[in-house]
């Protein structure tokens, strides 16, 4: 051991990234608001050129190892930076999924060559990463897709669709999942791919939500063509990326990441309804079931942080096995069922028109139209039920006509 | 759709489904909020040619129905309206012909007005509601004062639907004697239309001041302070139309997503085989049957003005409106995030039926107002 | 055809009936209350009683065949007749299901002695018929039942248990499902066997439910043996005279049998809560948010009128399925959920104790105790659903585990 | 169960537990309605020596907890009593230790009555409902007249827990410096009881009259016109205990319907394993994790006194008393006919949550209360 290996104490390293920090990062404007999700074309530049800064003072990818670019360091390290850095400006748009899903997936199934070029770019400042899982048929069923890569020669040629892929506009490279080998069951005939989002052959479009929102994307693949050396893990084996690839997705929105730098994803969900508020703007507030409402609703979100207080703690402690996790990915959706209803019944006839887009009727109203958002996102209601019911109860599982057979003889639709 | 239709109404509907499907396939309608105006006057003229502005008119004033049950025939117009979410004129204009026709009886002479609206040549709509105010139509803080051999109107009126495009505005003011009603011509001095935001994309509304408004005499509709059995026939024509406007909406999205269900595969299997789903699509199937079921009921009471007709419109207003929004979010979760998307057509009926639950008395109020019939 | 085959005109019958009735049948008292199920021994005393006198009177069984005790009239004759019965007492708890079930199936499928016998018998108002062919074991699997006959020489020796049997207390003859083959199919080993209620080896038992009504029974055959003749219709074709049950309840259910005369079934069902009266009794009409739940309850009411039209005329002008028929079972079922639910939550602190068991609050909220009642009589709410489901919207039906396999391989629980 | 409790309140738990399902074996409760009294008082006098009244007691006045934390500690005990629907004065003993160990530092002295109760040899129970009125307890029609040395009652209460049983009553009364609570013996002159009927079968609830009583100025509790937060208090310590409580019926109930669900067949199948029961047996389980975590933090909260205990107290009354019925009405579902039957054990506990979801404020109230408290 060298002695430049000799880690430095977390405080003395918070010490001095207060230092650099004033030095060197802008500080935030109180008032700034974050853009929504796809409107946010600027801000993205502004990421980069923040990550850059981090990495020229030597602040950046603390928790990566340093062969890799990183600093080698503990996430004490990283929570004693990002306890500093609240008060500057930040490239918190790389946070998810770019340090925290795709990063670490590299760094734990991909070749030493992956890693070195795609984790160092990241942290340079370069390059930010993405996710191409999900597809258009797919819905729940994310290891029944369809989306096929071919051998030729030595390269593999992609062709197939993607779609719900996060932030994909403003992405270098990808971590793409394809179908290797039809005749396997549908979870051993997947390959993870590395592929860079500009590819020829690769037509990205923009998905537009109802309340308006671009964050997603989806890309159609027409014989995109890649390296051999673009496998991350083993060919037929990219199942076993992909489910670390989710395991890292549920650390990273449980809050558990290490490899987050600076609080918060940097994105601007909408805002979500404030009932007293509406009662008052609309002149409900004395009426007594309008009051019921509110205080139900109020009532329903305590209840909702206490039980994420019960079931996270009873995950820690092995009282409760981790599945339990969905009884509170599925209380969320209740909330804002709850919620939503609440907000057009107590709105009544006033909810439906305003002054203009901004008015609170029209942001009730637009929220009322992605109620079901909350119960789709991260997993369905459904599947969450099917986990609740068969791996915390231990009822039969339900019947999956895919299971064990090859894949090309499982039964489609659209 | 009603299981009682005449041949001659079944004819009638497929007249204007084939209409409303060539002029106005429902995806059009994303395009509409761009558009200069919600709808073209020359296309809303064809409507009226097809009948649509007739139907509650008689013969003598130039109207006529299909099946001599005009509230029953324009009910049918209505649900293949709200089958591709079609903008136009057919709630507000229908609504002023209620309250014209009603008071052609006594009062003064409005056979021009009524005859330019059958023709389709003029647009009326009712401005009825204030702002800060939900549905409260006995108690107008617009005012109007008579002045000699006329009468000043003053006050705010909101979420007037195609408050942009109407050429008359009826309009309902407390004067000393009760509440009255007027029709007055947007271009009348001191009228003055702001357009609103709103969820619905093929609909608009404005907020209409009328400021120190000046009207003949002639501009009342009926009799001074005698509004009221005008007000609620507007109000049972507007529910009649709404609930047949929404059941039209929910057969078609509950036969798309029925049809998404079968089509649809999740682990090998469709999804209309898991039961969960299966039991979900039950429900639904019970309550658009429900909805349809009282949807006709209130249209016969209206047609019949059956002595229950008041309580049969609220019954519809507040069963219908309420299950059709829990009824299309929940196909909206049967589409996965697709249903969430601006692409899809889901959300163009989800914001109509949203519209039409909050205007015209919330399930809430209705239910309030049958209490208030059961002398509670 | 003989001079004694001309069939009365109706309108002369009616006359006949009337001036008989007036002479004959005892007046209703207006006052007279029903007694509750299952407190009605002396009830059932005084209903044989009334069919005797009918009988005697040449006025039973008016549509029943002559050769088996009947008149051998048409409908409209049972319709005259019941018209005029209106202000007598009548034996209406014959009705169901001694007449409108169980002896039409004797009618459609029995062997001519047992038509002779038991038809004419309850004509007489000598024998009451009841259905043995729910069992504890079974639920909605009514053809899954376990209750087995066995052949011994000319005999049949039963054993088993059986439940939810209408006012078997009261009767005479039961007709009793019961398996023969366990190496068939389910549907394909059953047998109907037509049995005294009286048999040595049964034990019957009222069961008290918890509104304390005891109209149903249970019964458990230790070695019941019956003759070769009990057999109803063929050895192991019992699913046949089964449907042809099921078939007749639906019918009478629906009110469309013409074997029942006079109105009702003189039952007294438990009243049901009246919301309006709950929020007057408990000062809470004034409270808008009461006033809400009242007005949606009696709209939930005026819908269901509505709904069962609709469907009723759909069914009957051809434009729906009969399965349709389900809609109006589960929507009966929606409407007494809503209207349990809100009587408690209107009643709210005064509607679980009052002066005694007479009182609204206990009425209404033992009626609480009751509310899955109306979901699981006649069918549970959950089959409804499959049969909407799957034979008006044509999903794929429910993977049954025990179709077209020998039913001693079919997994049972308790 | 919370999730966080120490080793000796898991111990007690079990020692609570092993007491009740050896005396009170939950079937015995179809039994009690026909005994002489709900429960039998050396039972009682043994649940004592177990420490069932001692928990809110400081040391100094005969009392002690188990952790420290007595209003955790009771908890434990109200959610094992639950569990097997057990009769008892629980409910109503700590009610009114509550208010008489919160008064202790001011007022009269009551230490012989707070130790005879917590030795199991007094019962008491609080008098708060009054005839026809919901939950008002600030605003009692019952009134308290100072004469000379002594006070004058008149009133009528009912809705008393134990009324019949009852050696003392906390009653809550107007006088006119405001509300005052005062301990009456039931044997004093001008006290009548008359029982009532009740759903729950394990419990007994009495009209109580108060025909000019005449009381010591000694038999009030704290000072005179200053009861309200003693019956914040006495309020907070009731709904801790019925949540708990009804927790305890809900881990019962569902354990025993999700085993049904195992063991039934139906078409050759569990109905565990039919996706569409399965989905509810999910929500179910839902909804029981979140009703133990609000009761488990409104008990901590009540313990500790925090600022918002008066919010968490009836944000857990009014989401558990809701779920709590919707639950187990659920599970009467899943176990069809035999679900409506007195034989089955469903209906005691029914029986128990509906009367607990009534009492100390329905979830309406509390919901209004919430409101308030946020000051809409």
């Amino acid at each position: 051991m060298t002695v430049t290996d000799v880690i430095e104490d977390v405080e003395a390293f918070r010490l001095r990234a207060r230092a650099w920090l004033a030095d060197n990062m802008p500080k935030l404007d109180p008032d700034a608001v974050p853009p929504a999700p796809g409107d946010d074309d600027e801000e993205w530049v502004k990421t980069r050129e923040l990550q850059k800064k981090l990495y020229a003072g030597g602040f950046a990818g603390i928790c990566f190892p340093k062969e890799y670019g990183g600093l080698g360091l503990s996430p004490a390290h990283q929570e004693a930076f990002s306890q500093e850095s609240e008060p500057y400006q930040m490239p918190l748009l790389l946070n998810v999924p770019t340090f925290s899903i795709c990063a670490p997936t590299i760094l734990d199934m991909g070749s030493e060559q992956q890693k070195r070029d795609r984790i160092s770019a990241a942290i340079r400042g370069d390059e930010i990463l993405v996710q191409f899982l999900s597809e258009p048929s797919g819905g729940s069923d994310l290891a029944g897709l369809i989306t096929r890569a071919e051998k030729d020669g030595d390269t593999w040629v992609i062709n197939g669709a993607k779609t719900w892929s996060t932030c994909a506009y403003a992405a270098d490279w990808a971590l793409c999942l394809a179908r290797t080998d039809s005749d396997a069951p549908k979870h051993r005939g997947l390959t993870m791919f590395l592929i860079p989002t500009k590819a020829e052959g690769i037509d990205m479009r923009r998905i537009t939500q109802v309340n308006g929102s671009t964050e997603f994307c989806e890309e159609f693949f027409d014989n995109v063509v890649v390296p051999a050396d673009a496998v991350v893990g083993e060919v037929n084996d990219g199942w076993a990326v992909a489910s670390r690839q989710l395991f890292h997705e549920r650390t990273a929105v449980g809050g558990g990441s290490p490899y987050v730098s600076g609080r918060g994803t940097g994105r601007l969900s909408t805002p979500p309804s404030d009932l007293a508020e509406i009662a008052r703007a609309f002149g409900r507030n004395e009426d007594e079931a309008v009051r019921e409402l509110v205080g139900e609703s109020r009532a329903q979100h305590v209840v909702q942080d206490q039980l994420i207080r019960r079931v996270s703690q009873g995950i820690e402690s092995g009282v409760m096995p981790g599945p339990a996790a969905s009884i509170m990915r599925l209380f969320h959706a209740e909330t804002q069922w709850m919620l939503d209803d609440h907000a057009i019944t107590i709105a009544g006839s006033g909810g439906v028109t305003g002054k203009d887009n901004q008015s609170l009727a029209a942001q009730l109203s637009v929220n009322y139209l992605m109620r079901q958002g909350s119960s789709l996102g991260g997993g369905s209601t459904e599947m969450s039920r099917n986990i609740i019911s068969e791996r915390l109860l231990g009822m039969p599982r339900e019947y999956a006509a895919d299971r064990d057979v090859p894949f090309r003889e499982v039964k489609r639709g659209r | 759709m009603d299981l009682a239709l005449t041949p001659d109404q079944k004819t009638f509907a497929s007249t204007t489904r084939s209409f409303l499907d060539k002029n106005n396939p429902v995806g059009t309608v994303r395009d509409l909020p761009d558009a200069p105006e919600a709808f073209d006057r020359t296309w809303w003229g064809k409507g009226a040619e097809l009948g649509w502005t007739a139907m509650l008119v008689p013969e003598e004033l130039g109207g006529g129905s299909v099946s001599g049950e005009g509230v029953r025939d324009l009910a049918i117009i209505a649900e293949e309206h709200g089958r591709v979410v079609a903008p136009g004129a057919l709630l507000p204009v229908s609504i002023v012909l209620a309250g014209l026709v009603e008071a052609a009886r006594d009062g003064s002479d409005h056979t021009s007005e009524i005859e330019g609206l059958v023709a389709g040549e003029l647009l009326a709509t009712w401005a009825v509601y204030e702002p800060g105010a939900g549905w409260a139509p006995g108690a107008p803080a617009t005012t109007a004062r008579a002045e000699g051999d006329t009468f000043v109107l003053d006050g705010i009126k909101d979420r007037v639907e195609m408050g942009d495009q109407a050429d008359l505005f009826l309009v309902t003011a407390s004067t000393p004697e009760g509440v009255t009603q007027f029709l007055v011509p947007s271009d009348a001095p001191g009228v003055t239309v702001t357009p609103e935001w709103t969820l619905d994309l093929s609909r608009r509304f404005a907020e209409v001041r009328f400021e120190g408004v000046n009207v003949l005499a002639s501009a009342v509709v009926g009799q001074v302070g005698e509004a009221t059995p005008l007000i609620e026939r507007q109000l049972q024509v507007a529910l009649v139309l709404q609930v047949a406007e929404i059941c039209g909406g929910l057969e078609q999205v509950f036969a798309f997503t029925t049809q998404w269900a079968f089509d649809r595969y999740s682990f090998g299997r469709p999804l209309a085989s898991y039961q969960a789903l299966k039991h979900r699509f039950a429900d639904m199937k019970m309550w658009i049957e429900a909805c349809q079921a009282t949807s006709g009921e209130a249209a016969r009471a209206v047609q019949d003005r059956s002595d229950d007709a008041a309580e049969l419109v609220s019954v519809a207003k507040s069963y219908v409106a309420s299950y059709a929004v829990k009824i299309i979010q929940d196909c909206v979760q049967m589409h996965g995030g697709l249903g969430v998307t601006w692409e899809h057509d889901l959300h163009l009926y989800l914001r109509r039926a949203t519209v039409d639950r909050a205007l015209y008395g919330t399930p809430e109020d209705h239910r309030r107002r049958i209490a208030d019939f059961m002398k509670l």
